[in-house]
Parts: structure tokens; C-alpha cells; sequence
């Protein structure tokens, strides 16, 4: 069994690693593209091998779902030859091998230093206070209770990175033209109609799962984000639709950090302590901030995926 | 019962095993685009569905089996609309599909022709 | 047993995933690439099947359900968002046959 | 398995930084980042397993980190398309 382990963790690593060499030294940008995203399924596998079930979702949502989406819209905005970048001038060489050196002592460094952290790491003291944090799943818990803080500002910076997005103007210029015509992919239209009631239904399926199991609003607000760019290739006008609630869609692609500030101050004037909830009230407050958290990260996700913001 | 149902569900499995195999082979042996959609959405998608379907024998209880023929379902969705899709863009972008009596056309293959 | 077998029957489907990576290698255009991601997250979806049964989480299930849901969309994307004309060129048409 | 994982998170980080360093290609740089950014988070998950269990912590700060870096690879992927466009744009009108 342990040679059968071995040999697998062996061909993962292997395969890792051709893939990411590809995707970063290949020639082609297409294909350093699908090679990413097939290292990106990969590394799905390899948080498997390691115990980590949440992070494997959250990947294969974000990493092998959005970010693949995202990339490859990229890439059919950029033009085919030309590489869009600075030359390194003959001077700036010996600096790159420096600055490239020093980083892989860095590397090193904080590899060896990682590797004789003091190894009992925080399990025991999560185990103990978990009966206090008002869900039943680790992972959850800390997520949302026991370092709540770290949660807010991921939000705050992917808010910030919306406005960024945003503050370019309206989404991008000439529309693209697919090779065949509209009436030759009856498959798109199907697609989206075969395919959303299950991007309603697993996002809330994960939602319900996450208090007590690997789950939660990560992977919940990816999979609906990825759902909506769904929509929005196949045309099916939810932005169009949007686009008449202005408000409304800012109101709750805010709704997530909203909710969470606001939790976060009645902790404060309830027990004293900032991000601190009465037992009582946690679990539902916890599944409140999950879905609000779960339709900003959906929305924004979309917001991502149209490179502007629409409407202007 | 549930012995003969386990060793059913072993054998599906393996069945799936090999047709992924099969699929492979044409994946890597296949001389053009339309023909390398076949092995895969064919032979990898049957080979997927055994093994879904030997799981689903040996499951626990009913919402697990069900959980497995979902997956296989939605692959089923996703990989045979993706196909029609794919094969009508490589079309519309004239990509020719290789015939036996004709040259094979431009840049499907880079392998020589094998008679 | 069923452990060994499973185990045996994962590893051999990573190894055949391998046949996807030289696919992407080879192209030569870019739906055999995509297709050749495609060939790979099917793997991966039968891999996790499998490691489910032999490590006995459940969770692992689910995973396998995202990466089946969201298959179609890199497809969807790909067909109308990557593999297109920005412009009228001439040569785009040529130029995307190829790559 | 955990000094296995930890060695490779290490070559991924190297091959992550030459690739940053050496490439002129924007679009290859992001993605450079992001296979940085997922070798850091397997060498955080590999110091995860310690000896009484799993520690959650590092586990969600892999979580959050994902969730950072797709927001920073749709913020730098939409700049790199407004610097293609603004180029385009300078080089047809003469």
C-alpha cells in the first residue's frame, strides 16, 4: 500500500512539474495557458494527498473554474504573436541574475525556517474552543469566528480590486467574433439551460455543508461566479438586466463586508470585543455572513470576468 | 446480494479502467481533430460513467449513488455539447476533416500519412 | 482489497492523464489542446472517484462534482471567447488554424 | 510525505521565480505568479501536518490566500489588455 502511495505522490510531483515548466517556458501562449490550467487540476489532487479537502474545492472552484475563465478571455483579447512587455536592456541582466538569486535564497531560507516551525502547530487549542465557536467544521470556524478578521479584508481586497478593474472604463472594445455563426452552437443556449439549476443547487448544497463539513462560501461563491460568467457567454442579458439596477448591484457586491462589519460592531456592543459573538446568536449570524459573503464573492467574480464596468 | 453487487461493481470499474485506455490510444494515434473528439468524448466518457456506475453499486446508501451518477451526468452535458461546439468552430474556421480519399487537408496533422 | 485495487486503478489513470500533457505538447491547433485539458479533468474527476473510496472521505465526492460542473464552462469560453477574430484581419483565420 | 511535498513546493518556487525573472511576456508573468503563489501555499499546507492532527489555521490562510491571488490575476490581467489596446491604438494612428 505504501509503495502504491509512493508511486502515486511520485507521478503527481512529476507531472507538476512538467506541467509548470511548460506553462512558464513554452513557446506558445496558448498553450502555456491550458497547461496552467491543467496544473491547477492537478494541484487539486495534491491538497487531496495532503488532508486538506477544503482547499481542494476552493481550488478546483477558483483556481481550475474562475481563473481558467479568466485566462482565457485574456488571451483572445491579446493579439497572437506579439508579446506585450518590456526587453530587459543589457544592463539590466546582471541585475535580473542578482535579484533572481537572491530570491531563491529567500526561498530557501523561508523553507528551511518553515520547516523547523515548533511542529505541534494550533490543532489542539482549535479542538478546544470549537464548542464555543458555533459550528461544528475546523475549517469554518476559524474562517469565520476565530480569525474573522483575516476574512474581512480578503473581501475588502477583492472589493478593491473590482474598483481597480472598474476605474478602467467600460468592458473591452470591439467585440469578438466566433468562427461559426450564432445558429451553428445550438449547444450554448442548452448548455446554460441544462446546466443552471445545478449552479444553484451546488452552491447551496456547499453552503448547507460548510457548518458541519468541508464546504462553505468560498467554493459556494465561486461555483455561482462561475455560473454568471456562464450566463454572460452564452448571452442569456442577466447584465443587461443589471444594468437597470445599478444600485442594486452595488449594494450587493458590497453586501458581503457590509454584513460582516455589521456582525462584527454587534459583537463589539454585545460582549465587548470586536468580531466576538454570544454562542447563542453564532450559528446564525456565521450562516448569515456565509451567504452574503458567498453572493459578493459570485458577483464580483463576474465583475472580474467583464474587464470594465458595464453600464457606463 | 451485496457480495454479487460488489464484484459487479468491481468489474465495472475495470471495464471503465480499460476504456480509458482506449481512449488514450486515440488520443494519441487519431489523425485530426474530429476524429481525436470521438476517442474522447466516446471512450473517456463510457469509461468515466463504468466507473461512476461500479461506485454507485457499491455505494453506502442511495444519496451517494446518486451523487455519482450526477457527476457522470454533468460530465455527460458538459463533454457532449463541448464537442458539437468545438467541432463546428474547427469547421466554421476551416479545418477540414481528413477523408480517405483525398490529401489529407492542411495543417490537421503533422504526421506523415499512413496508407 | 478493495483499497489495493482502487489505489492500483487511480494510479493508472494519472499515468494515462500523461497522455493529455504530451497531446498539449504536440497541438497542432488549439482544440486539440483544449480537448487534451478536457481528456485530463476527466481523469481527475475518475482519480478523485477512486481516492474517495480509498482514503474514505467523503468530501472528495464533491470536488469531483465541481470539476464536472465546471468543465463546460472553460469549454463554453473557449469556444466563443479565445478561439475567435478580434479583428478582420486576413491572416487571423489563417493564423488561429495553426495555433 | 510531508518533507516530500515540502521539496517539491521548493522546486516549484524556483521554476516560478526564473520564469518571473526571465520573461518579457506580461501574460507569463502572471502566470508565473500564480504558480508561485500556489508553491507557497503547498509548503504552508505541508507545515500544516504536525504531529497531533491538522492545524485548520494554515489551512484557512490558504483558503483567503486563493481568494487573493484570483483577484490579483484578474486585476493585473486587466491592465495587461488596456496596455495591449493603448499600444494598438498609438501604433495605427501615425
Amino acid at each position: 500500500m505504501s509503495v502504491l502511495a509512493w508511486g502515486f505522490d511520485m507521478l503527481l510531483a512529476a507531472g507538476l512539474l512538467w506541467l509548470a515548466w511548460q506553462a512558464l517556458f513554452t513557446q506558445r501562449r496558448f498553450s502555456a495557458v491550458v497547461n496552467f490550467m491543467a496544473f491547477y487540476l492537478l494541484m487539486a489532487l495534491v491538497w487531496v494527498r495532503l488532508d486538506a479537502p477544503d482547499i481542494a474545492l476552493a481550488e478546483a472552484a477558483i483556481g481550475a473554474g474562475v481563473t481558467g475563465a479568466l485566462l482565457l478571455t485574456a488571451l483572445g483579447r491579446l493579439p497572437a504573436g506579439t508579446s506585450v512587455g518590456a526587453d530587459p536592456r543589457r544592463w539590466q541582466r546582471p541585475l535580473q541574475h542578482l535579484a533572481m538569486a537572491g530570491a531563491g535564497m529567500g526561498v530557501i531560507w523561508l523553507a528551511w525556517s518553515a520547516y523547523h516551525l515548533p511542529r505541534p502547530g494550533l490543532a489542539g487549542e482549535v479542538t478546544a474552543t470549537l464548542d464555543a465557536t458555533g459550528v461544528s467544521h475546523a475549517v469554518t470556524a476559524v474562517l469565520l469566528n476565530l480569525r474573522a478578521f483575516d476574512t474581512l479584508l480578503e473581501i475588502v481586497i477583492m472589493l478593491a480590486a473590482v474598483v481597480l478593474v472598474w476605474s478602467l472604463g467600460p468592458p473591452l472594445g470591439p467585440p469578438l467574433r466566433a468562427f461559426a455563426p450564432a445558429t451553428a452552437l445550438p449547444g450554448l443556449p442548452a448548455l446554460s439551460h441544462l446546466l443552471h439549476p445545478f449552479f444553484v443547487l451546488v452552491p447551496v448544497y456547499l453552503l448547507w455543508r460548510g457548518t458541519h463539513a468541508p464546504g462553505g462560501a468560498f467554493p459556494a461563491g465561486a461555483v455561482m461566479g462561475a455560473g454568471g460568467v456562464l450566463l454572460l457567454l452564452t448571452e442569456a442579458r442577466p447584465w443587461e438586466y443589471l444594468r437597470h439596477h445599478r444600485l442594486l448591484l452595488h449594494v450587493l457586491l458590497a453586501a458581503g463586508m457590509a454584513l460582516f462589519l455589521v456582525v462584527a460592531l454587534g459583537g463589539m456592543l454585545l460582549t465587548g470585543t470586536f468580531f466576538a459573538f454570544p454562542l447563542f446568536l453564532a450559528p446564525t449570524l456565521i450562516m448569515a455572513v456565509e451567504i452574503a459573503t458567498a453572493l459578493s464573492i459570485a458577483l464580483m467574480l463576474m465583475a472580474f470576468y467583464l474587464y470594465g464596468e458595464p453600464g457606463q | 446480494m451485496t457480495e454479487a453487487l460488489h464484484w459487479l461493481g468491481y468489474a465495472f470499474v475495470a471495464a471503465g479502467i480499460l476504456f480509458f485506455l482506449a481512449g488514450s490510444l486515440g488520443l494519441l494515434r487519431f489523425p485530426d481533430v474530429f476524429t481525436r473528439l470521438h476517442a474522447l468524448t466516446k471512450a473517456d466518457n463510457l469509461g468515466l460513467g463504468l466507473i461512476c456506475l461500479g461506485l454507485a453499486l457499491q455505494a453506502s446508501g442511495p444519496a451517494e449513488a446518486v451523487k455519482y451518477l450526477l457527476i457522470w451526468l454533468l460530465m455527460l452535458v458538459a463533454s457532449g455539447i463541448g464537442a458539437t461546439l468545438i467541432a463546428s468552430t474547427a469547421l466554421a474556421c476551416g479545418l477540414a476533416p481528413r477523408q480517405a480519399d483525398r490529401p489529407p487537408s492542411t495543417s490537421t496533422s503533422q504526421r506523415p500519412t499512413e496508407q | 482489497m478493495t483499497t489495493f485495487l482502487y489505489a492500483a486503478g487511480a494510479i493508472l489513470l494519472l499515468a494515462n492523464a500523461g497522455v493529455g500533457a504530451w497531446r498539449i505538447l504536440r497541438g497542432p491547433t488549439s482544440a486539440d489542446r483544449m480537448l487534451a485539458a478536457e481528456m485530463i479533468t476527466t481523469s481527475a474527476i475518475a482519480v478523485l472517484l477512486l481516492l474517495s473510496i480509498v482514503s474514505g472521505q467523503s468530501a472528495l465526492v464533491d470536488v469531483a462534482l465541481l470539476f464536472a460542473l465546471l468543465a463546460a464552462v472553460a469549454m463554453a469560453n473557449f469556444v466563443t471567447r479565445t478561439w475567435t477574430l478580434l479583428r478582420d484581419d486576413k491572416d487571423a483565420r489563417e493564423e488561429a488554424r495553426h495555433d | 510525505m510531508s518533507q516530500f511535498y515540502a521539496v517539491l513546493a521548493a522546486l516549484l518556487c524556483g521554476m516560478a521565480l526564473i520564469g518571473l525573472f526571465q520573461t518579457e511576456d506580461l501574460l507569463r508573468r502572471i502566470l508565473a505568479l500564480n504558480v508561485l503563489a500556489s508553491a507557497v501555499f503547498l509548503l504552508l499546507v505541508t507545515v500544516a501536518r504536525s504531529a497531533e492532527g491538522i492545524d485548520p489555521v494554515p489551512h484557512v490562510m490558504v483558503l483567503t490566500g486563493i481568494v487573493v491571488a484570483v483577484s490579483t490575476t484578474a486585476a493585473a490581467l486587466a491592465l495587461v489588455i488596456r496596455a495591449n489596446e493603448a499600444r494598438r491604438r498609438h501604433e495605427d494612428e501615425p
